[in-house]
């Protein structure tokens, strides 16, 4: 867990949507918070449940996970199971102790640079409210 | 017409209504309300009139306060729901009023205002039928005395009785058959013309005497020359526009407009064996009876 | 119930194992402390008196099918055990023309133990809905009509508390919990040949017993249960420590009822719904 | 023990100037596993090229890091860069420095330490890549197109000049299409005929397209390159052998039921070809409304009035081609690639109640109107109203009619219409100098090549009125139609006299498109056109490899489109076809024997249908991954509760250890 209180990011964004969002966010020089560490992955259909609770157990603050707009999916379908699993995960997450706040799960498309540094902005300011997780 | 039978489906076994007449059967349209009693008493439907019915509100309402245009016809609705009978309304103005209240009391929000309006808790469990769909029930059988064989007539609908179809889901909004089969049923013949649907101008009755004057010529000059011996209607309304002004229009329009207008009911009527007098068949300013008389049906 | 019901099963195993339907029926018997009721493997006509039906029946015996894969066997379901069956159907797991299904209307199970029973209902039965199998080849009892939807007022009571505590409760019951796995070994949706939790690589969970680790072991069986849960909550009876696991599936099954409309193991052709979507799903993400 | 090295680039000042690109390195360096770490100005230079292929070989690297840009931008390039050092080309990973850091914060401390994580991370992925091979497979240099249009015609034509064999399925008797219906086209108005049966001739004699026509593709397996497609071909029972299109059938059979191509304005025999240029001109008997078959029927019961037995046909014909033997047969054939073009059926203008289009025989629809003026039609070219035969004054033009529309669900504009009720009027006019053309339009959207002049010329030269505004009511009155509508220019009701009335009903996918679209595993929306992979860049492929999609089955256009649309379709099928092997992509997944259940929650969630089942040799049945169908989304590997299922590139063991570089131990 990173230092002096600094809650640590973990987000997971699809190569072909969100990810090309924050190099959109990048080119046209959107700042938000350091805070945040960004993994590829193929499609947000392929972020394991065991991923983001991995994360979470082992200390990190909030995990974003991000895909194309529903309908938009390069696989075409790969997002609506992610929102399925994420949907549910969230609801168990929150019911062992780990706020939904800390776990969000967005649709940024790759032109919507603007929306992911703001995106990221208000989450890295809701995760410092909440503090970061007590782990031994 | 899938919608026709799905709703004759719906009313079959149907036999106990609720009656609601509205004001005009009580006043200038007797004769509809007269016949329509005869007409179901004699195929053993039963109707139980509402005893405190209130007005619908039809044009004086609506179109100067939308809650009372609804509190109104709720009211009237709210006593039928308490019967738990099905609801038969021989007047198109009543029944769409009846028909657009439900259709916006499915808002939960317009519901619970109308619902203190009236101080009664409403619901929209009440199912409203127009006299026509209730008399035109394939299950119910005609103990037919007359045919009304070689009568020709013009079934005409007007505007409020099919439309709009999602509100009032009667029929078809462009061609409805239901009054036709009725007809055939008579052994009258249903003369196929294109104005079934076509407005007769009540809406502007006192305001546009000469857009009524034009409509409901338009409709009777293209029902007399399809050959109709008489036009059958199911709104007093049109009645009303259709049966008093013919000898205006032959002034304004030269040619004699000369064509009776009766509702279904009398011509159910006849057919079942009430005489013209029974079915106030002499209340009409266009004399039917001439007419009959020639074609040898009284 | 229990003489008529055990008799009603011992003539059907007889004549199952006679006519040669099944080589096997698994069922209950007494178990050596002569008080509670153990799972049985009857091979031989002439020991199905050894079956008895009782209130202590609590296992589901449906999770001994997969060990029965390709051999003609015969079992004896509750309620929701039946559940069971459909879930293994529905993903391959045993094939119907296998398995003959004696079903029981479930007259509730008690609290036991080790030579001791007490009259006391379990909990899953004041949940269930299900006490007539969904599926059987043969019925033991008259079928009951079921009572309304439980509320579920235990996950209620958990979702009152503050996140904190949430937090803090089930960090204690991690605390306890040995990871000796004996909630996956009664369960009849686990039968990973290899389960992540004994992956070395990726070692998903560390070897070490730590809350963490045990944490991500507890959460994530939960998870891997979603949607597939038939809640006959033989993983909380056997723990050894008490974790209060029904807690986890049931939050789930309640979230899985409203967010997708599903229960688990009602029919053997329906979609698990993590493995199926609707595009108009509303579950408020991105909306 | 891997050998690892990281290089950093200071992309000028884009990173440098943000980032403590030496404090990185020497971080870097103390990395596990990394064996070398430097600094580049420009990595992506030739310099900076260099400097990697050196360090690869002198420090005997094999895997490389590399920190700079986005991966989106120039992971390709770096990849050919470690190739040509002799490293594989899949050892590579790098880590987003510009586009996720400098460019993105300003803060020199901060940026640098999570710099330095996303460097960890990209170590310690690297650290677990392994060396990956594209595969290679082979393919069927056959091509399959389905539906005889215009847009097929063209698209098999072009295929096969290109040297491909190509199978042209069409369902009905003839090819042709909606084309082989009209009369003239717009805004040229040469005969449509005229230039569209040379083509179809062409097609019939081409020595490289076989012509399946009266048949339908049922099932479709395989992926790109190599489709095993099965074809019902529908019984002719007549011998095309022996048949030499002679005609004595089609003319002495007794049976006259009304013609679909003439749109039941006319009637056609049971042993028929659709019209007149019909390729192949040779018929086909339908079966449903033969005499003799119905006869056959009968003798099976033996039940009511015995029917004639006829058998006319066979009588007549010369070289006995008749052959009732036939049945309806599946053939299966392997293609490399599909094209697929089923086209268009018009709306169905009876939707319109207040049209009284089916009730009225003079209400007809622009389609009908073009049989009417067709010299090959019912009339011979004169144009007569249904109802009476007589030749219509007045004549209203509705626009419209299942276009651009809520009401009836179809909210899209149809492209054509306005151009080809322009022609109407005009050929009306031609056809009789007296008539009198009214058009009721929303718009008239005359976007193309003459277009805009055409349309004014059809209301300069005839004089047809055009009127801004809906029909609200067409009635029978006496031998006329009255026409009530509005004229919203002039904000006034407009009452019209008409003989006819047509409607210019719009277009909708054919029947069953959804249905092809299903057996072809593409996607259509919601009013069944398919939809292209990319609107704008990549119009005529589909997300299926190997699929191509052209013409009206994709949306509205008109002939020329068509032509074009076939063509591309064609040339991109050519592509694929010019190869001699494909090259798949290794970042698949695959599955581990040991691991899989068998539960094919995979199988589930795979939107390409590359999973299969296989029975493994102690006999449990398995999922397998058929990596030409694989598109490496992972699905499968999230689905798969065991971890039976992993993705090359982002295996399980990857991510995770990404994970662990951020947080715990």
């Amino acid at each position: 867990m990173s230092a002096d209180n600094e809650p640590l990011i973990i987000g997971f964004l699809c190569n072909w949507c969100s990810y090309a969002g924050a190099d959109m966010a990048g080119t046209s020089r959107q700042a938000y918070p350091a805070n945040i560490r960004i993994m590829r992955v193929p499609c947000s259909g392929r972020v394991d449940p065991l991923l983001i609770v991995k994360c979470f157990e082992e200390g990190a603050d909030a995990v974003l996970v991000a895909g194309c707009h529903p309908g938009d999916c390069h696989y075409s379908e790969g997002n609506y199971y992610s929102r399925r699993r994420f949907a549910l995960l969230r609801e168990l997450l929150d019911f062992m102790g780990i706020e939904k706040e800390r776990f969000r799960i967005e649709w940024v498309s790759a032109s919507e640079g603007k929306r992911f540094a703001k995106i990221v902005s208000d989450f890295t300011e809701d995760a410092t409210k909440l503090g970061s997780r007590k782990v031994s | 017409m899938a919608p026709v039978e799905s709703n004759v489906a719906k009313s079959i076994a149907e036999r106990v209504y609720s009656y609601y007449p509205g004001c005009s059967l009580h006043a200038t349209a007797a004769e509809y309300d007269v016949s329509a009693r005869l007409v179901c008493q004699k195929v053993g439907i039963e109707l139980r009139e509402l005893e405190d019915w209130v007005c619908c509100g039809a044009s004086a309402a609506h179109s100067t306060d939308h809650l009372l245009s609804l509190a109104l016809p709720a009211h009237t609705l709210k006593q039928a729901e308490e019967k738990g009978l099905p609801l038969a309304v021989p007047c198109a103005m009543c029944f769409s009023r009846l028909k657009f209240t439900l259709h916006e009391l499915e808002n939960k929000d317009t519901l619970d205002l109308v619902s203190r309006a009236i101080g009664k808790e409403l619901s929209t469990a009440v199912t409203v039928k127009p006299m026509l769909q209730v008399l035109a029930d394939e299950n119910i059988s005609l103990p037919i005395a007359k045919l009304l064989i070689g009568l020709k007539v013009a079934c005409y609908y007007g505007c409020l009785l099919v439309r709009p179809p999602e509100v009032v889901g009667f029929d078809d909004a462009e061609n409805p058959q239901t009054m036709d089969r009725l007809m055939e049923r008579l052994a009258a013949e249903a003369i196929d013309w294109g104005l079934k649907t076509a407005c007769c101008g009540a809406g502007v009755a006192f305001a546009r005497f000469d857009i009524v004057l034009k409509l409901s010529h338009r409709l009777i000059s293209l029902a007399q020359r399809s050959g109709a011996d008489c036009i059958a209607v199911a709104c007093p309304m049109c009645h009303a526009n259709l049966d008093m002004y013919q000898k205006d229009m032959t002034a304004k329009f030269g040619q004699k407009t000369e064509l009776p207008v009766l509702y279904f009911t009398q011509l159910m009527g006849l057919a079942l064996g009430f005489s013209p007098k029974e079915l106030l068949l002499d209340k009409h300013l266009t004399d039917p009876l001439p007419m009959l008389r020639k074609k040898k049906l009284i | 119930m229990g003489a008529d019901f055990t008799q009603q099963i011992r003539d059907k195993a007889k004549e199952l194992l006679e006519k040669g339907t099944v080589e096997c029926v698994i069922g209950y018997e007494t178990g050596s402390d002569g008080v509670s009721a153990r799972p049985a493997f009857i091979h031989d006509p002439a020991e199905v008196d050894r079956l008895v039906f009782d209130n202590t029946c609590s296992h589901n015996l449906v999770k001994y099918l997969l060990n029965k894969k390709g051999k003609p066997t015969a079992v004896v379901v509750k309620g929701c055990d039946s559940r069971a069956v459909n879930l293994l159907l529905s993903e391959k797991q045993i094939e119907r023309n296998q398995a003959f299904i004696i079903g029981v209307v479930c007259p509730s199970v008690v609290e036991w133990g080790w030579n001791k029973r007490s009259e006391q209902i379990q909990k899953r039965c004041d949940w269930c809905r299900q006490h007539t199998p969904v599926v059987y080849d043969f019925l033991v009892g008259e079928p009951v009509t079921e009572e309304p939807p439980p509320d579920f007022a235990d996950v209620a009571e958990m979702e009152a508390k503050t996140t904190e505590e949430r937090a803090a409760f089930w960090r204690e019951q991690a605390e306890r919990c040995l990871r000796c796995y004996a909630c996956r070994q009664a369960c009849p949706g686990c039968y990973c040949i290899d389960c992540f939790v004994e992956e070395l690589d990726p070692e998903w969970v560390g070897i070490r017993i730590a809350p963490q680790e045990n944490l991500m072991w507890n959460t994530i069986r939960a998870f891997h249960l979603g949607g597939r849960c038939i809640s006959c909550n033989e993983c909380e009876r056997v723990c050894p420590v008490n974790i209060p696991l029904s807690l986890l599936n049931r939050k789930l099954e309640q979230e899985v009822l409203s967010l997708f409309d599903y229960r688990a193991g009602m029919s053997d052709d329906t979609i698990a719904p993590l493995i199926t979507f609707r595009k108009d799903d509303k579950l408020g993400i991105g909306e | 023990m891997s050998r690892i090295g990281v290089f950093i680039c200071h992309c000028g000042t884009n990173i440098g100037g943000v980032v403590n690109v030496p404090q990185v390195v020497e971080a870097a360096k103390r990395m596990p596993l990394v064996a070398y770490a430097d600094e580049n100005k420009y990595t992506c230079s030739e310099v900076g090229q260099a400097s990697i292929r050196d360090a690869i070989k002198e420090q005997r690297l094999d895997r490389v890091v590399i920190a700079s840009c986005s991966p989106r931008m120039h992971e390709n390039t770096f990849r050919r860069t470690v190739a040509t050092a002799g490293l594989n080309p899949y050892l590579l990973e790098m880590a987003n420095l510009r586009e996720h850091c400098s460019w993105v914060h300003s803060d020199s401390k901060d940026a640098t330490a999570k710099a330095i994580d996303l460097v960890r991370m990209a170590v310690a992925k690297v650290a677990r890549h392994e060396s990956l091979f594209p595969k290679q497979v082979g393919l069927t240099k056959r091509a399959l197109v389905i539906g005889g249009g215009i847009t097929g015609i063209q698209a098999a034509l072009d295929i096969a000049s290109a040297g491909h064999e190509v199978v042209l399925v069409e369902k009905e008797p003839s090819i042709g299409g909606r084309m082989a219906q009209l009369d003239k086209t717009f805004p040229t108005l040469d005969c449509s005929a005229c230039i569209l049966t040379p083509k179809m001739v062409d097609v019939s004699q081409h020595p490289n397209i076989t012509l399946l026509t009266y048949s339908e593709v049922k099932e479709v397996r395989g992926f790109v390159g190599n489709f095993e497609v099965d074809i019902l071909k529908k019984a002719k029972m007549v011998d095309y052998v022996k048949c030499t299109g002679c005609g004595n059938c089609w003319q002495a059979c007794p049976e006259r039921i009304p013609s679909e191509f003439d749109l039941g304005l006319g009637r056609r025999s049971v042993i028929y070809i659709p019209f007149a240029q019909a390729v192949p001109n040779k018929p086909v008997i339908d079966i449903a409304n033969c005499r003799y078959e119905r006869y056959l029927k009968w003798k099976e019961t033996e039940e009511g009035p015995e029917p004639p037995q006829c058998r006319i046909c066979e009588g007549v014909c010369p070289t006995e081609a008749i052959d009732r033997s036939q049945r309806d047969e599946i053939v299966t054939e392997k293609f490399g690639a599909i094209v697929v073009a089923t086209g268009f059926k018009t709306f169905d203008y009876s939707v319109y109640g207040e049209y009284g289009g089916g009730r009225y025989p003079d209400v007809i629809s622009s389609l009908q109107l073009e049989r009417l003026m067709s010299a090959a039609g019912p009339t011979e070219g004169e144009v007569l109203r249904p109802s009476d035969g007589v030749h219509p004054k007045n004549v209203v033009f509705i626009q419209c009619v299942g276009s651009r529309d809520d009401k009836v669900g179809r909210p899209y504009c149809s492209k054509v219409c306005c151009m080809y009720t322009a022609k109407h009027a005009v050929m009306l006019k031609e056809h009789d100098p007296e008539v009198q053309c009214y058009v009721f339009y929303i718009d008239v959207r005359a976007g193309g090549k003459d277009f805009e002049e055409f349309a004014r010329r059809a209301q300069d030269e005839t004089g047809a009125v055009y009127l801004r505004g809906r029909v609200s009511q067409i009635y029978q009155e006496g031998k006329k139609l009255k026409v009530l509508g509005e004229d919203s220019l002039m904000g006034r009701l407009v009452e019209i006299d008409a003989d006819l009335v047509v409607l210019a009903t719009g277009m909708e996918p054919s029947d069953n498109a959804d249905v092809i679209a299903q057996t072809l595993n593409i996607s259509y929306n919601t009013y069944n056109f398919l939809i292209e992979a990319h609107p704008k860049l990549r119009p005529v492929e589909t997300q299926t490899d190997g699929i191509f999609v052209a013409g009206t089955c994709v949306g509205p256009r008109d002939i020329p489109d068509c032509v074009a649309h076939g063509g591309a379709a064609a040339a991109k099928a050519v592509v694929l076809l010019s190869q001699d092997s494909l090259t798949t992509d290794p970042l698949t997944s695959f599955v581990d024997p040991m691991k899989c259940v068998g539960c094919f929650a995979c199988k589930e969630v795979c939107p390409f249908n590359a999973i299969e089942e296989q029975i493994t040799r102690d006999g449990r049945t398995i999922s397998s991954v058929n990596e030409s169908l694989c598109k490496g989304c992972g699905l499968c590997v999230v689905a798969c509760r065991p971890g039976a299922i992993n993705l090359r590139g982002f295996t399980n063991q990857q991510l995770l250890s990404e994970v662990l570089t951020l947080v715990g131990r």
